[in-house]
């Protein structure tokens, strides 16, 4: 990278420490809290200096706080955009200020890859196709009709988009897997609740439900459960994620499949960051370990979940 | 003639229309199932319990000419207070705690309410500014009480709250008569009412008539919180868990729609209970109709415009006059005979 | 029509002379009580933080803080009004949406700008026709339009849009060198212009003096012969200008469209009115106050930014907590001063 | 003056509002350089006719001439630029703004699109200078008293250049010599040839200044009379449609009570009670029954005097003591658990809750006493508002009616009702006579005498000496905001006695 040309510089603090300014997306849910407290983590135990701002979900706050960075002339500058366009000027100013940038989490959309070192997270896309192609194959040779319904992520949000179009992609071959209702559940347990409980009233038969992420999912299963019917055997249900209360409901049985999205990439950025820092080549794209989960992989995981 | 005139007619209206729809579009509407009330219209009736009892305290502080933004911060708290501690006892379905602990909850509440009254009150801050501290800030607070993280908890004395049924009804649905009950006797039976709209009407004019404004206005928002506390405690006992990010997100606003869609206008004064209940049921149907009837997520808030945009047009008189006006027969009135507008 | 030739009263007997009232003129004591309270908050972070005394540290916080700005200043004609406008963060969504998606179809930049900024000031002048001709409240009115405004934006496209537009993209990255280090970009500048201008036309113009005559009494302002109604058209249809405009300059900055964009800019601008001095019942306030409330915000933020070591429940508490005593203060000061 | 074509003629003018027909196929004509009188009582129908005029009301009948051509006003904008200027009855002004702009919004000297400000200012001084008032036009208008802001109000309305000037009830709180100023102008603007309609409950004033005199009575026209053609029992008989029942001779009982009052028990002293910027320190005994007048010019200081022994803004000087004990007023609601009861002569502002109905304005003060625990109950507060509105003869007599709706008159009337009920030891009453037509003027009279007779203390503050002198037994005289005499009302007291006084200046 051309950041690190000039390692040694003057940056940083005073004591030589790498210093790290990273800018969240905000604390819209507790995987990104898990997401945050692992960056953190990370920054202590590799003695790197973090400077951690939210943007609440905005993209003119995320701008500004790497603005701020700069004018503070961190060495290294991570985010996890807001949104994937947009970030050209700022990263242009980043690029013209020396500091190499790290994205997290999220890509961005920007024509010219040089403006980053690497970018570091999950593919939205490849989880909902992941999630699609476990459902096809459940339902391998099954000719009958099967009803799914949806609940969406946030409305216009990333994740909620790929999630949605790579779950489609994948369950496009098999014209009887139907998705009979797609709403949004905000990635809220709350709404995945009421809106299952419409779904339940407003669909004659659900047999599959697919959530964007697993709270809006284990709101999902209180609702099937009110109605009197069993999540996970009258009802299948595949969520993303696999944050600690997923995966222990996975575990009862109550979820029947979820696609992993790792929160805990904070050491891997920690040694990105050191890399780009001393001026060494990283990869571009840098995935996060993550996998799927079936019930009985979950039984075995969930001792090890801290999140 | 007389009922179209009033103010509640057109969202009443929409209401029914809405329901009808849902009444068409899914498969029970209103069935007896184990015992108890099943179906869309229970559901929403249980759903709205929140909205209601957040649009009631909402009302009050708006008939004193002021604005709580507050409130979702406050559902979080109460509920984040209730879950760690009910998480932390020892025996989870022990009645009497979990009792303990909702007082507890709605006691923090109440304290909040006092403290936006008096920043209101005592300093004199503009309502939507002073509660807007607590509206940033809370929630700061209520994520500090989960550590950021959603805290699950497995009572049943408190998930009755919010799914409980009793005597076949469903228990938020009782909550939320009982508060517009209390209100209603609180705001009817004695004279608060009529301090209220005094003060919102105005204020000078009410302080030289002996009314203390100080003291009703504390008086609201404190209410107010009270209230939002309560609903805050429904939507994590609905969930079975705090989730002090995401709850109450947002409740303001619909809460003041409830309350304008009730005829109580946001300058203050008159103000009425029932027209927020109707406001805020009718806002619980809209969301529940825009599931049932599958609109896509994308369209939710086209569709919601409309909704609103009808609402508010068919509710100003001067809409109906201007656009039916010609279609209702009037007394017969004799025009000028020339008619010419006057320019200088 | 005859001019009245009104003589000067001959001198009438002694006892009826008037005196002036001298009453301190307190009308701009809030205001500089609240720039008094800026710059103490500026300088203790000075003192505070390394790097914050740049020069750069003010001059982002216009940069950062334009569209913001370019917001508030419409907010504040409507609110001086006695009137509220939430559609403004939709309106932002709507008009980068569409820009980009205008851009991306290929239209011409010269020919996208004034559209959008046309059906920002046309979605404000629907909301006031509403307001004025249907008596119905602002809040509502408004808030069906931040649901129209932004439900097209979803509905047009639901992903952000990045703008490739060449004069999109060289208007983002041309920078103003004002010193050694210390560069802004032209959204700033713009911001700026329209503060000076809405500060002029409140000030010195007829429609100005409306404004202020409509917040304090509108019933008053229609007996006294005043055009009530166009008046009010006027004010959301400047507001509904300022969001497009503020949207332009959003897509500028970013260089994108996002149906998501802005989203809860309404309650900030409010903010930044109401922090700034301008009375949410009308008929008094300036743009001077609505910028200072703006910065008041920003500087909140580039203070956490520098602080670096908040979580967001943290962050959150700390804003809530530096608002606080800035409003507290602000009116102790203000009370003193009267 | 027959022979010239009226400038304004109105027709068969019908306007009705729900449940009141406030004007019944009503003519009336104006013709220039004519101050034409519209005569009639609290809710006969002349503000409302006023406001049919210049379009704040769509006429629900008749027809409208303006200059011969009939026309269809549709705003006072319109009205305006059609050349009628009005004042109407309650100051219609924007306070937040400055006086001089008061006088020129929407009139502004301009230069280049841009507000002359310094022109503007200039002008709005002249101008005041006119009607002999020195103001700090920049200074906004709430800081002025409502007689200063309807000396502005009226100013606006002569600057614009019109050929019909409207007036309703632009003298109600002046006092004599701001009259005479507005006559003096009136008088320069008739002979201009301006048409001016003037409505006063002062039947002197009318006597005075008018040429013609048009009565309603309850939304219909009664007749039009050239002013010599009537005396003024004739028209209180014309207003009334009936005679006016004999006042009893007020003044005299006044007399007889006097020496009773002042040796009865004190009821509230002040001593050295002051506030600065607004009154300087003033002593003032008011004993039981005593009925104590302040007189003053326009911006005396007699609103301030009241205002301190009420509460409604605290002394910073000097010190009070009801019976005997020392007390701080801090706020109103002490002030009424002392007995004290206030009406401001700012009903639109200080006074009227216009959402709220009659009932509810009428019965505010007494449950703000009871707190809001104790609610009246429902039949008691029907029984103590019909006894009120019957007494007063609030009309329309219709309890559940928005007091906002209710002419100018009639809510003063409420308000009185408000504080009667409240049954204070004193009650100070600013300017209560305020656009009350005569009959009601003399039953206030009447009721003020009486609540002497029966012990209470009355503060009277009134524009109108003679009203002061009817029924004071003290009187006190005040002077740039300084109390500086107190007399004892006795038969050689009289207006050019207290006019003297308040001329020299002369300090008790
Ligand atoms: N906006 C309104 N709505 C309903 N009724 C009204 C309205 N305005 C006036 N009225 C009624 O119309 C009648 C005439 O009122 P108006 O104000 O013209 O009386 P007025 O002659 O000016 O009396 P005053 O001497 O007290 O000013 C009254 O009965 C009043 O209650
Ligand atoms: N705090 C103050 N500082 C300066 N001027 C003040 C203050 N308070 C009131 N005034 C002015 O003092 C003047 C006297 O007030 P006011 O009109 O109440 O006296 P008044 O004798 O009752 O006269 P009026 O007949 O007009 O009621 C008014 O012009 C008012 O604007
Ligand atoms: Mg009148
Ligand atoms: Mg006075």
């Amino acid at each position: 990278g051309c950041g690190g040309s000039d390692s040694g510089s003057e940056g940083g603090g005073d004591d030589g420490k790498l210093t790290l300014g990273f800018s969240q997306v905000g604390a819209e849910s507790g995987w990104r809290t898990a997401n945050t407290e692992s960056i953190k983590a990370s920054a202590a135990a590799a003695g790197i200096e973090l400077k951690f701002s939210d943007a609440q979900g905005k993209q003119e706050n995320q701008i500004s706080d790497i603005r701020g960075f700069i004018t503070q002339k961190v060495d290294v500058i991570a985010f996890s955009p807001v949104v994937t366009s947009g970030w050209d000027a700022v990263l242009k100013e980043a690029k013209d200020a020396d500091i190499p940038v790290i994205l997290t989490d999220r890509a961005v959309d920007s024509t010219d890859t040089s403006l980053y070192e690497s970018f570091i997270g999950s593919d939205f896309k490849v989880e909902g196709q992941k999630a699609g192609e476990w459902l096809a194959k459940e339902y391998e040779g099954k000719t009958g009709d099967v009803n799914i319904v949806e609940l969406q992520g946030t409305t216009g949000s990333a994740p909620a988009i790929d999630r949605q179009t790579g779950f489609a992609d994948a369950i496009k071959a098999n014209p009887n897997l139907k998705i009979a209702k797609s709403q949004t559940g905000d990635f809220k347990r709350a709404d995945g609740k009421t809106v299952m409980e419409t779904f339940l009233q407003s669909v004659p038969k659900i047999d599959v439900l697919y959530a964007h992420n697993d709270d809006m999912g284990l709101g999902a299963i209180e609702a099937i459960e009110a109605a009197g019917k069993v999540p996970g055997k009258d009802i299948k249900i595949i969520t993303v994620d696999a944050v600690k209360d997923g995966m222990t409901a996975l575990a009862a049985g109550k979820i029947n499949f979820i696609v992993e999205c790792s929160p805990l990439l904070g050491d891997q950025l920690m040694e990105t960051a050191k890399k780009v820092k001393a001026g060494e080549a990283v990869e571009k794209r840098i995935l996060t370990k993550e996998g799927t989960f079936t019930p009985e992989q979950a039984k075995a995981e969930l001792p090890n979940r801290k999140y | 003639m007389s009922i179209i005139k009033n103010r509640l007619f057109w969202p009443s209206l929409i209401l029914a229309v809405m329901l009808v729809i849902n009444m068409f579009t899914s498969n029970q509407f209103v069935t007896i199932q184990n015992g108890h009330l099943f179906g869309t219209l229970i559901d929403i009736l249980r759903g709205s319990a929140p909205l209601i009892l957040v649009a009631l305290g909402m009302t009050l502080v708006i008939a004193t000419g002021g604005i709580d933004l507050s409130v979702g911060s406050v559902m979080a708290i109460s509920g984040a207070v209730a879950c760690l501690l009910i998480s932390d006892l020892g025996d989870q379905n022990a009645v009497g705690s979990v009792l303990l602990i909702i007082g507890v909850a709605i006691a923090a509440s109440l304290v909040l309410g006092l403290w936006n009254g008096a920043l209101v009150a005592f300093v004199g801050i503009q309502p939507i500014i002073a509660t807007l501290i607590l509206m940033v800030a809370g929630r700061g607070v209520a994520q500090l009480i989960t550590d950021g993280q959603i805290i699950n908890v497995q009572s049943s004395p408190y998930a009755t709250l919010a799914t409980g049924f009793f005597l076949a009804v469903p228990v938020a649905f009782l909550i939320a008569a009982a508060a517009v009950a209390l209100t209603l006797l609180l705001t009817r039976r004695t004279a608060l009412g009529l301090l209220l709209e005094s003060v919102g009407g105005s204020p000078t004019a009410s302080r030289l008539a002996g009314i203390s404004a100080r003291r009703i206005t504390i008086m609201v928002y404190v209410v107010a919180g009270g209230f939002a506390g309560l609903a805050g405690l429904i939507y994590s006992a609905n969930i079975k868990s705090a989730d002090s990010i995401s709850a109450g997100n947002l409740i303001e606003l619909d809460a003041i729609l409830a309350v304008v869609i009730g005829g109580t206008a946001l300058i203050g004064g008159r103000f009425s209970i029932a027209g927020t209940v109707l406001g805020a049921v009718l806002i619980q149907t809209l969301s529940v109709t825009v599931v049932a009837i599958g609109i896509p997520p994308e369209a939710n808030l086209l569709f919601k415009a409309v909704v609103v945009v009808a609402l508010c047009l068919s509710q100003s008189p001067d809409f109906r006059a201007k656009v039916f006006g010609r279609f209702q027969s009037r007394p017969a009135v004799e025009k000028p005979a020339v008619e010419k507008v006057v320019t200088p | 029509m005859t001019t009245v030739d009104m003589t000067p009263a001959t001198k009438g007997p002694e006892i009826n002379k008037r005196r002036r009232v001298y009453k301190p003129n307190t009308k701009y004591i809030p205001i500089l009580a609240t720039l008094f309270l800026l710059v103490v908050m500026y300088s203790t972070s000075v003192a505070n933080y390394e790097n914050f005394g740049d020069p750069s540290v003010i001059v982002n916080l216009f940069r950062d803080n334009a569209v913001l700005l370019v917001v508030a200043v419409g907010m504040t004609f409507v609110i001086i009004t006695g009137g509220i406008d939430l559609s403004v963060g939709a309106v932002i969504s709507l008009t980068t949406t569409l820009t980009a998606t205008l851009l991306q179809g290929g239209w011409p930049p010269l020919v996208v700008l004034p559209a959008v900024l046309l059906l920002g000031a046309l979605i404000g002048a629907g909301q006031g026709a509403v307001i004025h001709f249907f008596k119905v409240e602002p809040f509502i009115a408004t808030l069906a339009g931040l649901f129209l405004a932004r439900g097209l934006a979803l509905f047009i496209n639901q992903k952000s849009i990045p703008i490739r537009d060449d004069l999109w993209r060289s208007i983002s990255d041309y920078r103003i060198v004002l010193a050694d280090g210390v560069v802004t970009k032209p959204i700033a500048i713009v911001a700026l212009v329209t503060v000076l201008i809405a500060a002029v036309v409140l000030a010195w113009t007829r429609f100005g003096r409306n404004v202020y005559a409509i917040g304090g009494n509108a019933d008053s302002a229609l007996l006294m012969g005043l055009p009530v109604g166009r008046t009010k058209i006027a004010v959301y249809t400047v507001s509904g200008f300022c969001a497009a405009l503020g949207g332009v300059l959003f897509s500028i900055n970013s260089t994108s469209g996002w149906a998501l964009q802005g989203n809860g800019m309404e309650l900030d601008a409010i903010a930044a009115c109401v922090i700034g001095g301008v009375l949410l019942t009308g008929g008094s306030g300036y743009v001077w106050g609505t910028v200072l409330g703006v910065l008041v915000a920003g500087l909140i933020r580039t203070i956490l930014n520098f602080q670096g070591d908040l979580n967001s429940a943290w962050s959150r508490i700390i804003i809530g907590v530096l608002l606080f005593g800035f409003i507290v203060m602000q009116r102790l000061v203000t009370r003193k001063a009267k | 003056m027959g022979e010239q074509s009226p400038v304004l003629e109105m027709t068969g003018i019908r306007k009705v509002f729900p449940g009141v027909v406030a004007l019944d196929g009503v003519d009336f004509r104006l013709f220039p350089g004519e101050v034409h009188a519209l005569m009639g009582e609290n809710g006969a129908g002349k503000s409302t006719l006023i406001k049919t005029l210049t379009g704040v009301y769509e006429i629900d009948g008749g027809e409208i001439k303006l200059g011969g051509v009939p026309v269809r006003i549709a705003g006072p904008l319109q009205a305006q630029q059609a050349g009628v200027s009005t004042v109407y009855q309650e100051v219609n002004l924007c306070t937040n703004l400055s006086v001089a702009e008061n006088i020129f919004i929407g009139r502004e000297p301009r230069k280049w699109g841009k507000i002359q400000w310094g022109k503007m200012r200039r002008r709005a001084t002249e101008l005041l200078a006119r009607l002999d008032l020195d103001l700090d036009v920049s200074a906004p208008l709430d800081t002025y008293s409502l007689a200063i802001q309807q000396m502005v109000a009226i100013a606006r309305a002569i600057d614009i250049d019109a050929r019909v000037l409207i007036l309703d009830e632009p003298t109600s709180s002046l006092d004599t010599a701001e009259v005479e100023q507005l006559f003096r102008v009136m008088r320069l603007i008739k002979e201009s040839g301006v048409a001016i309609l003037f409505v006063s409950h002062f039947l002197d004033q009318i006597f005075e200044i008018s040429d013609r005199l048009t009565i309603l009575r309850n939304g219909q026209l009664i007749s039009e009379h050239r002013v010599e053609e009537l005396s003024q029992v004739q028209l209180v008989e014309k207003m009334i449609g009936k005679e006016l029942a004999a006042l009893e001779d007020l003044e005299d009982k006044a007399q007889r009570n006097r020496e009773r009052a002042a040796e009865a028990k004190p009821l509230l002293e002040a001593k050295g009670l002051g506030r600065t910027g607004a009154i300087s320190p003033y002593d003032l005994t008011i004993h039981e029954g005593e009925v104590v007048g302040l007189a003053g010019l326009l911006g005396s200081g007699r609103t301030e005097l009241a205002r301190l022994l009420f509460g409604a803004d605290k002394a910073d000087k000097g010190e009070l003591s009801v019976d005997g004990k020392r007390v701080t007023l801090r706020d109103p609601q002490v002030a009424m658990k002392h007995g004290i009861a206030f009406s401001s002569e700012n009903r639109r502002t200080e006074g009227i809750i216009g959402d709220l109905s009659v009932r509810e304005n009428i019965i505010l003060a007494l449950q703000a006493t009871r707190g809001w625990t104790r609610p009246i109950p429902r039949k008691k507060q029907d029984e103590i508002v019909e006894k009120y509105i019957k007494a007063l003869q609030i009309r329309p007599a219709d309890p559940e009616r928005p007091v906002r709706n209710l002419s100018g008159g009639n809510q003063q009337k409420v308000l009185l009702a408000r504080w009667l009920i409240t049954e204070p030891r004193l009650l100070i009453i600013d300017e209560p006579t305020r656009g009350i037509d005569v009959g009601a003027k003399a039953e206030i009279q009447k009721l003020v005498a009486e609540l002497s007779d029966g012990g209470m203390a009355v503060l009277f503050v009134s524009a109108e000496l003679e009203e002061v002198l009817r029924l004071s037994h003290k009187i006190a005289v005040l002077r740039d905001r300084r109390l500086v005499e107190e007399l004892e009302n006795t038969a050689d007291v009289d207006a050019d006695r207290i006019m003297q006084t308040i001329a020299s200046g002369a300090t008790s």
